[in-house]
């Protein structure tokens, strides 16, 4: 059975400086997977070839065994690929309810419509108020985005790749930034949002990893390291070399 | 004069020693309105400043002289101005409101052929007598475009392209490159200067022709392609800026053709390039000022305006100024001109104008002028002038040019060799 | 020489005397682009500014003074600008700085229509740089191979200054990162001001040496201005050496044009540009947008 | 007292990312600001360098008011700064990196050492650098660029050195040497003041620590008390 | 809990009542002069309203709108001098479409830039065609530009016919039509297209990961201000029954609605509506007494990029807000 996201050869270089080089990657449906590594691994730019930012050097990305290896976000995103960002990507000068309402008219496919007013479009601005609900923001949502913490609006962030439904969500460090407080309630929400669906996740923070992962990915400098259970990247070696650490330095 | 209904009297011209072009007094009361239309603002308002002095010398002239007896009253003349920002539309809203708002009896105007274009259709619609002594282009007195309130004084294109090809027909020189700028205006002349070169002189060549773009910087690409053709003589029609360019880097670059144009007479410019660069350069014009063959009026006018110049202050007392030559002295009898007819018709009624100045014969300053009553366009002899070296003093005690070769020879045109047929249409306007 | 292969030597020189011309013009626009990030829609006007400085100085004293105090005094005044007006705005994006550099080049314009009057003004090249210079069947103006080497000489001036003192070394490491050049302890603000004041110099130099080329009028900043922005485009927003190689790819397509192509010459530039903006969007050797 | 920052807000538009922060560092020091990620250590240290504006409070170094002062005039009195995404001048090689620093030169300056650091001087504990001054800052790799802004702030010559990170990212090999360099200079008599992820790193080095809790000083005390209570220690570091 | 007083229903229709009044009364009051200075106005205010879709909601900087404004009046002339018979609505409309495609043909150009770079291409664009419109002349006559063409009554067969020669009966044409553009651009912010094009302007990168094909709506944007700038232009060449390169394809016709957006104020609906109400009375009064109108522009450039940023909108919102402040205070 192949995955629901599946990466061949995949490699990837910055004016010839690789990043990434012949990732092999697969998640099946339903999994919870997380990549973790170091800085400069390449989690991000892994996901930035993933979601259409950059096209490949070589290689190829299959979604729901189609070739995506060239297309752009916004196809990925209708074929049902959602992402939150890891420098939070919303739009600022605008409120929640604007932000989640945009997401929410792309799942409804409306795109080109100049003939109604979006005020008065109920069925959308219902499902906003649901989305608002879930990623418990509806206090705020008529307040300018600018002025929420830095976890809510990391939360909207999330909420933006929740409304548009995707079946495969990537969260590039979701909690990066957040008070632990603010972490343990994000990391419970994306554990409800995502009842279900599949989801990759990078992210540093080895607790979240560990309550949240089915499996995991270690990247190390562009190449895989390791791949499985949390229990079983826990305790190899080559891993803990590169990444966990030994207790001292 | 004989044949001339009305001729320009000299000896009337008042003293005009207390006349300051900056400092224009305007008459009080009731008084003969003339809208001034012209570019005042931006980077080509130098057209707005040029013939200021000619528009307010004719209106204190006749002022002092008591004015202009019209409806019984006598009444002196007061201009108004109207900023045409070289926008048809803007030139369209002023002309507007010196019509309707300051009840303006005359209009008087404008450089940019499709300026004046607006301004005659404004002209027209509220039926307001327009004087258009500055643009050329043929088209606007056709069938199509003409309209009963408009008169042209100034020589369309195809008057001065007839009379440049028959002197040229005169002359030994066979071979000729044309360098014009690439618009209509330049095309438009272009075009008529083959057509009657070939017409006056079939057996003239057009060895080479070039069209640069407005506002040219540099023309030594042209310069080498024409100096290759090898021609005796450049036709050019362009104006300021590119004609003192063209002048300027052709000379610097050791070109020494004659250049034939009608543009190129900036003082200025002309010092620039001095003795030998404008030694063999042919202008073309209606108003001629060099030794021959000029009028008593025109040369007392030449000395008096010369003699007032020195008196004149900033912007006025630039080289541009010295004397009313060339277009600056062809709108200056065109204005006379038109005060004259104002005068004989002894009304501010349009229609009466109109009336008057159709089929007019009046001497001018510079020579005698009718006014076709068919298209409204002034026919005349033209005159073509070569700059040679200075061979006597024009003026008492003061020579014509300095630094450069003036005009000092200058040839009539007679005008039955220099007029262009009534347009088809306007054939039977008037019977 | 058979004729074809002298018309194509003139040309050829034509269009590199042309071509540098315009470089020296776009230089500080250019410059000021690529480290500041100010698109500087007065440029134009202060380097017509500066031609008529040129003109009168070179009348009070001669072309050699004017040459050296016209573009301080313009320097002086762009400076000026930089530090009450672009400093304060510079912030809030790039919309203002276009609308006041407009208005500021609205000002301007009529600040020299105030002082020097709408006319004409001609200005002859000093003796020494008028006249023709014979190189066997070859006889040039003086005054254009002047601005050929006068323009290669700026270009090199500016390679040294950027690449071989202090001043360049912290200018290009501001365009990389302005913040971090002020922990270090240098004055950015002042670099800033001093190197507007560099880019409105290089503006007054272009302006003095147009001055015996063209006539100067008050049209002179609208006829030459909107090339330099040609060529800061085609050459890659803000890369020197892209504007210089911009500058004599134009100079010589339009020599050769107006030779081979004439009635396409004034479209061409326009077709050069289309075409390397639509494989290139950055322009010639641009990185950023 | 050598720096004391006193009630300091800074907001980021309209973030409050740092809130009545007070902290001090003595002369001779190492102080370390330690807290989880985006706490706001540093906009702390990027506030006491003008790079940041705070809208209230006051920073008084060895008496000057530096409050709101530009960031040239910060480092004119003798602060240096190693920010933590390093931010290296990529378009400069490695020699004018360095130059860029370059501060203090002569013997002219109040400084209270002998020893003024040169291009020659960093030659000597980074002999990589030597060989590759021509290279561009561009093609270093994250250490290399790591250990080029340490020796660019030297190039300084800072009395009080602002270090966001020094070992983020880097080998542990090199993350050694690098602890080693601080320790020396800081014997040398630099005053320190840290911020570092790496707790085991941050333990050997400071003397006193601060720990910060969202945009707030959480917790002060000595190294050793820290390490003697670990509850506060898990609290704000996780460890 | 407060019970909040509701106005009546009717009372909506008050301030559009009155303004409605005004505007049919206004030429019978104001004669001719003013009139066809209102028109002016009403011409550049969609005009500049059609540019800040661009600048303000989709956040592109255009340098060469006069190319759709142009080719609309182009367009409109063209098709009176040319195709006889052509009805007047039918001639407007064409202007419109001109305007949109040209915006077609160039936006996958536009598409490739952002920021400085497209607003130089677009400057260069702008400079294209007009020059293109010099050097065309067998189509376009040049300079001398496409004028005199017969304006067509405007008639409904069988009802009225009512020539569109006399002012006053323009002035009810255009303020019809140009009231009908602003109220459909404004009407264009409230749907959900305009909901995409502001978060193009603040977050294109996250637009695309919602699913939206940027350059494919980006490509709509300019197409519909293309459109509008094209009617704009349309009525501008009923209006003068003359167009020239000089007069529409100008760089000046670029930068005028530029600097009436940033006078006006930019970001907000009323803006360009107001800059260009602002700039109209200057231009009167500029050059009714004086010949400084280019030097009234600069100032006034400079003076509101320094000390009004927000525009004249944001000035008379500041003003309400100071003078309701005190009020509440009392
Ligand atoms: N646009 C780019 N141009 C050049 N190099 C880049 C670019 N983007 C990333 N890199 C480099 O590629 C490498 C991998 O970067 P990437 O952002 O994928 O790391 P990461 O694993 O996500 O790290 P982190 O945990 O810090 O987020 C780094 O060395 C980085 O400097
Ligand atoms: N330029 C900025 N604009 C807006 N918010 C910012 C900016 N820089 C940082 N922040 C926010 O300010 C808060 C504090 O950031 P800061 O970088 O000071 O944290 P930190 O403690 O240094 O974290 P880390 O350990 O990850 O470096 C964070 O929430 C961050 O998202
Ligand atoms: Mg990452
Ligand atoms: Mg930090």
């Amino acid at each position: 059975m192949t995955g629901i996201l599946e990466t061949r050869d995949l490699c990837h270089d910055f004016n010839g400086l690789k990043v990434l080089t012949h990732i092999q990657f697969s998640v099946q449906p339903g999994e919870r997977h997380a990549i973790i590594g170091p800085n400069g691994a390449g989690k991000t730019t892994f996901f930035n070839l993933v979601t259409g930012v950059y096209t490949p050097a070589s290689g190829r990305i299959l979604f729901k065994d189609v070739d995506v290896t060239k297309a752009k976000p916004y196809r990925l995103t209708r074929m049902g690929l959602g992402r939150s960002f890891q420098i939070t990507s919303i739009f600022q000068r605008q409120t929640p309810f604007q932000n989640i309402r945009l997401a929410i008219l792309s799942k409804n496919r409306i795109r080109f419509n100049l003939f109604v007013r979006v005020d008065r479009m109920n069925a959308i601005n219902e499902q906003t108020n649901e989305i608002l609900q879930e990623i418990q923001l509806a206090d705020e949502a008529h307040l300018p985005t600018s002025t929420l913490s830095y976890g809510k609006q990391r939360s909207l962030d999330l909420g933006m790749a929740l409304a548009t439904a995707p079946d495969l969500l990537l969260f590039d460090e979701p909690t990066a930034g957040m008070s632990r407080d603010e972490s343990h309630s994000a990391v419970e929400l994306i554990r409800k949002l995502t009842e279900g669906k599949t989801m990759v996740i990078v992210e540093h923070d080895m607790d979240v990893v560990f309550s949240l992962a089915d499996r995991i990915t270690v990247l190390h400098r562009g190449e895989i390291l390791a791949t499985g259970t949390p229990y079983e990247i826990q305790e190899n070696d080559a891993v803990k070399k590169a990444y966990l650490g030994e207790s001292e330095v | 004069a004989p044949g001339a209904d009305s001729s320009f009297d000299p000896a009337a011209m008042s003293d005009m020693s207390d006349f300051d072009p900056n400092n224009f007094q305007q008459p009080e009361g009731d008084t003969i309105k003339l809208g001034y239309l012209q570019i005042m603002s931006g980077a080509a308002a130098g057209n707005g400043e040029l013939f200021w002095p000619v528009v307010t010398w004719v209106a204190h002239d006749i002022n002092k002289r008591g004015g202009i007896m019209v409806d019984g009253k006598k009444k002196k003349i007061e201009i108004l101005k109207g900023d045409t920002q070289g926008k048809p539309a803007a030139a369209r809203k002023e002309t507007e409101r010196l019509c309707l708002e300051e009840n303006v009896d005359l209009l008087w105007g404008t450089s940019g052929s499709h300026t004046a274009k607006a301004i005659a259709d404004v002209a027209e619609e509220y039926k307001v007598p327009f004087l258009n002594c500055l643009s050329l282009s043929d088209e606007l007195m056709n069938e199509k475009n003409f309209n009963r309130y408009t008169f042209r004084t100034l020589s369309n294109t195809t008057q001065w392209n007839m009379a440049l090809s028959y002197y040229f027909s005169k002359r030994p020189e066979t071979k000729f490159s044309i360098l014009c700028q690439d618009y209509m205006y330049g095309h438009a002349m272009a075009d008529a200067f083959k057509k009657y070169l070939n017409k006056y002189k079939p057996e003239a060549e057009i060895v080479s022709e070039d069209y640069h773009k407005l506002w040219l910087k540099d023309f030594a690409p042209y310069m080498t392609k024409i100096m290759a053709a090898n021609p005796d003589i450049l036709y050019t029609a362009d104006w300021l800026p590119d004609g003192d360019n063209l002048i300027n880097q052709a000379r610097s670059m050791g070109v020494n053709l004659p250049i034939a144009n009608i543009y190129i007479t900036n003082p200025d410019t002309l010092a620039s390039v001095g003795v030998e660069g404008t030694r063999n350069m042919i202008f073309c014009y209606s108003w001629m000022s060099g030794d021959t063959p000029q009028t008593k009026a025109q040369k007392k006018l030449m000395k008096e305006w010369h003699e007032q110049w020195k008196t004149w202050e900033a912007p006025y007392d630039s080289l541009l100024y010295i004397w009313p030559d060339f277009v600056v002295g062809q709108t200056i009898s065109d204005t006379y001109w038109l005060f004259d007819v104002i005068q004989r018709t002894g009304t501010l009624d349009p229609e009466k104008i109109i009336k008057v100045w159709e089929d007019d014969v009046y001497k001018a300053i510079q020579g005698v002028r009718t006014m076709r009553a068919a298209d409204h366009q002034a026919v005349f002899d033209m005159y073509v002038g070569e700059a040679t070296y200075p061979t006597r003093e024009v003026y008492e005690g003061a020579p014509y040019s300095e630094g450069y070769a003036g005009v000092h020879k200058v040839i009539k045109i007679p005008q039955k060799y220099c007029t262009p047929p009534v347009p088809e249409g306007l054939k039977d306007r008037v019977e | 020489m058979d004729p074809m292969t002298f018309i194509c030597v003139t040309q050829f020189v034509h269009g590199l005397a042309y071509g540098l011309l315009l470089f020296l013009v776009a230089a500080g626009l250019s410059m000021i682009f690529g480290m500041m990030d100010i698109l500087n829609l007065a440029h134009a006007y202060i380097f017509m500014l500066a031609a008529y400085l040129g003109y009168t100085m070179t009348g009070l004293l001669n072309f050699w003074a004017a040459l050296l105090l016209a573009p301080i005094g313009v320097a002086l005044l762009g400076m000026l600008i930089e530090r009450f007006m672009l400093r304060k705005i510079h912030p809030l994006g790039h919309i203002p700085e276009l609308v006041l550099t407009i208005g500021i080049g609205l000002i301007l314009l009529e600040f020299v229509k105030w002082i020097w009057g709408t006319q004409s003004l001609m200005l002859q090249p000093p003796e020494i740089l008028s006249g023709l210079l014979s190189i066997g069947v070859f006889r040039y103006p003086v005054y254009r191979v002047f601005i050929i080497g006068f323009s290669i000489a700026v270009m090199i001036l500016m390679g040294l200054l950027f690449y071989k003192t202090r001043f360049g070394t912290i200018v290009r490491a501001a365009t990389a990162d302005a913040g971090m050049v002020g922990a270090l302890g240098i004055n950015v603000p002042l670099v800033y001001t001093l190197f507007f004041g560099f880019g409105t110099w290089l503006a007054g130099l272009a302006g003095v040496v147009v001055a015996p080329f063209l006539s100067v009028f008050p049209g002179l900043a609208d006829q030459i201005g909107f090339d330099a922005f040609v060529v800061v485009v085609l050459g890659g927003l803000g890369s020197m050496s892209g504007a210089f190689i911009a500058a004599i790819l134009i100079g010589l397509l339009n020599s050769f044009g107006i030779q081979f192509l004439p009635t396409l010459a004034p479209l061409l530039t326009f077709g050069l540009m289309a075409v390397v903006l639509s494989i290139k969007p950055t322009g010639l050797l641009g990185e950023r947008q | 007292m050598m720096l004391a920052v006193k009630n300091l807000n800074t907001f980021y538009e309209l973030s409050h990312v740092i809130q009545d922060l007070s902290l001090s560092v003595d002369q001779g020091e190492i102080a370390a600001l330690l807290g989880r990620n985006g706490m706001g250590k540093s906009t702390t240290l990027k506030s006491i360098m003008g790079l940041a504006r705070p809208s209230s409070g006051q920073i008084l170094y060895q008496g000057i008011d530096l409050t709101g002062k530009p960031p040239h005039r910060v480092a004119q009195a003798g602060i240096g700064y190693i920010p933590e995404d390093r931010r290296i001048f990529a378009n400069l090689t490695v020699r004018e990196n360095l130059q860029m620093g370059a501060k203090n030169q002569g013997n002219t300056g109040s400084g209270n050492r002998q020893n003024k650091w040169t291009i020659d001087r960093i030659f000597d504990i980074f002999p990589w650098m030597k060989e590759r001054s021509a290279q561009n800052g561009r093609f270093l790799s994250g250490g290399e660029q790591q250990m080029l802004a340490i020796g660019r702030a030297l190039m300084g010559n800072p009395d009080l050195l602002l270090v966001d990170e020094p070992t983020e990212g880097l080998a542990p090999l090199i993350v050694r040497q690098v602890r080693d360099v601080l320790r020396d200079i800081n014997q040398a008599g630099m005053t320190l003041l840290l911020v570092e992820h790496n707790y085991s790193v941050a333990a050997s080095l400071a003397d006193r620590v601060y720990l910060m809790g969202k945009a707030r000083i959480g917790y002060e005390g000595t190294m050793a008390e820290l390490e003697a209570n670990p509850k506060i220690k898990a609290d704000y570091l996780e460890v | 809990m407060i019970a909040r007083i509701t106005p009546p229903a009717w009372t909506r229709w008050v301030l559009p009542g009155i303004a409605a009044a005004i505007l049919l009364g206004y030429p019978l009051v104001f004669g001719t002069v003013y009139t066809n200075i209102f028109i002016h106005f009403a011409i550049f205010a969609v005009f500049a309203a059609s540019l800040n879709m661009l600048v303000s909601y989709t956040g592109l900087l255009s340098f060469g709108h006069a190319l759709f404004f142009g080719g609309g009046a182009y367009a409109t002339a063209l098709a009176l001098e040319n195709i006889p018979g052509m009805g007047l609505f039918p001639a407007i409309f064409t202007g419109g479409l001109a305007g949109a495609a040209f915006a077609l043909i160039v936006s996958p150009l536009l598409n490739r830039v952002r920021d400085t770079a497209f607003a130089l291409l677009t400057l260069a664009l702008g400079q294209l065609a007009y020059m293109a419109c010099i050097k065309l002349r067998d189509i376009t006559h040049g300079e001398d530009g496409v004028g005199g063409f017969p304006i067509p009554d405007l008639s409904i067969p069988g009802v009225v016919s009512v020539s569109m020669v006399p002012a006053q009966n323009f002035y009810y044409l255009a303020i019809v039509i140009l009231g009908i553009c602003l109220l459909l651009m404004w009407f264009l912010t409230k749907t959900p297209f305009g909901s995409i094009m502001i978060g193009i302007r603040d977050n294109p990168q996250r637009v695309d990961f919602l699913g939206f094909n940027i350059p494919l709506t980006k490509c709509l944007i300019f197409t519909l201000s293309g459109f509008f700038a094209g009617i704009a232009g349309s009525v501008y060449a009923l209006f003068n029954n003359l167009v020239t390169p000089d007069g529409v394809f100008h760089i000046m016709t670029s930068f005028t609605p530029i600097m009436m957006v940033y006078v006006g104020g930019i970001g907000t609906f009323a803006g360009p509506i107001a800059g260009s109400g602002l700039m109209t009375i200057i231009e009167e009064i500029a050059t009714r007494y004086t010949t400084q109108l280019v030097l009234f522009n600069g100032i006034l450039l400079v003076l509101v990029v320094m000390f009004f940023r927000t525009g004249f909108v944001g000035l008379y919102l500041l003003l309400k807000q100071k003078l309701f402040e005190k009020e509440s205070s009392r």
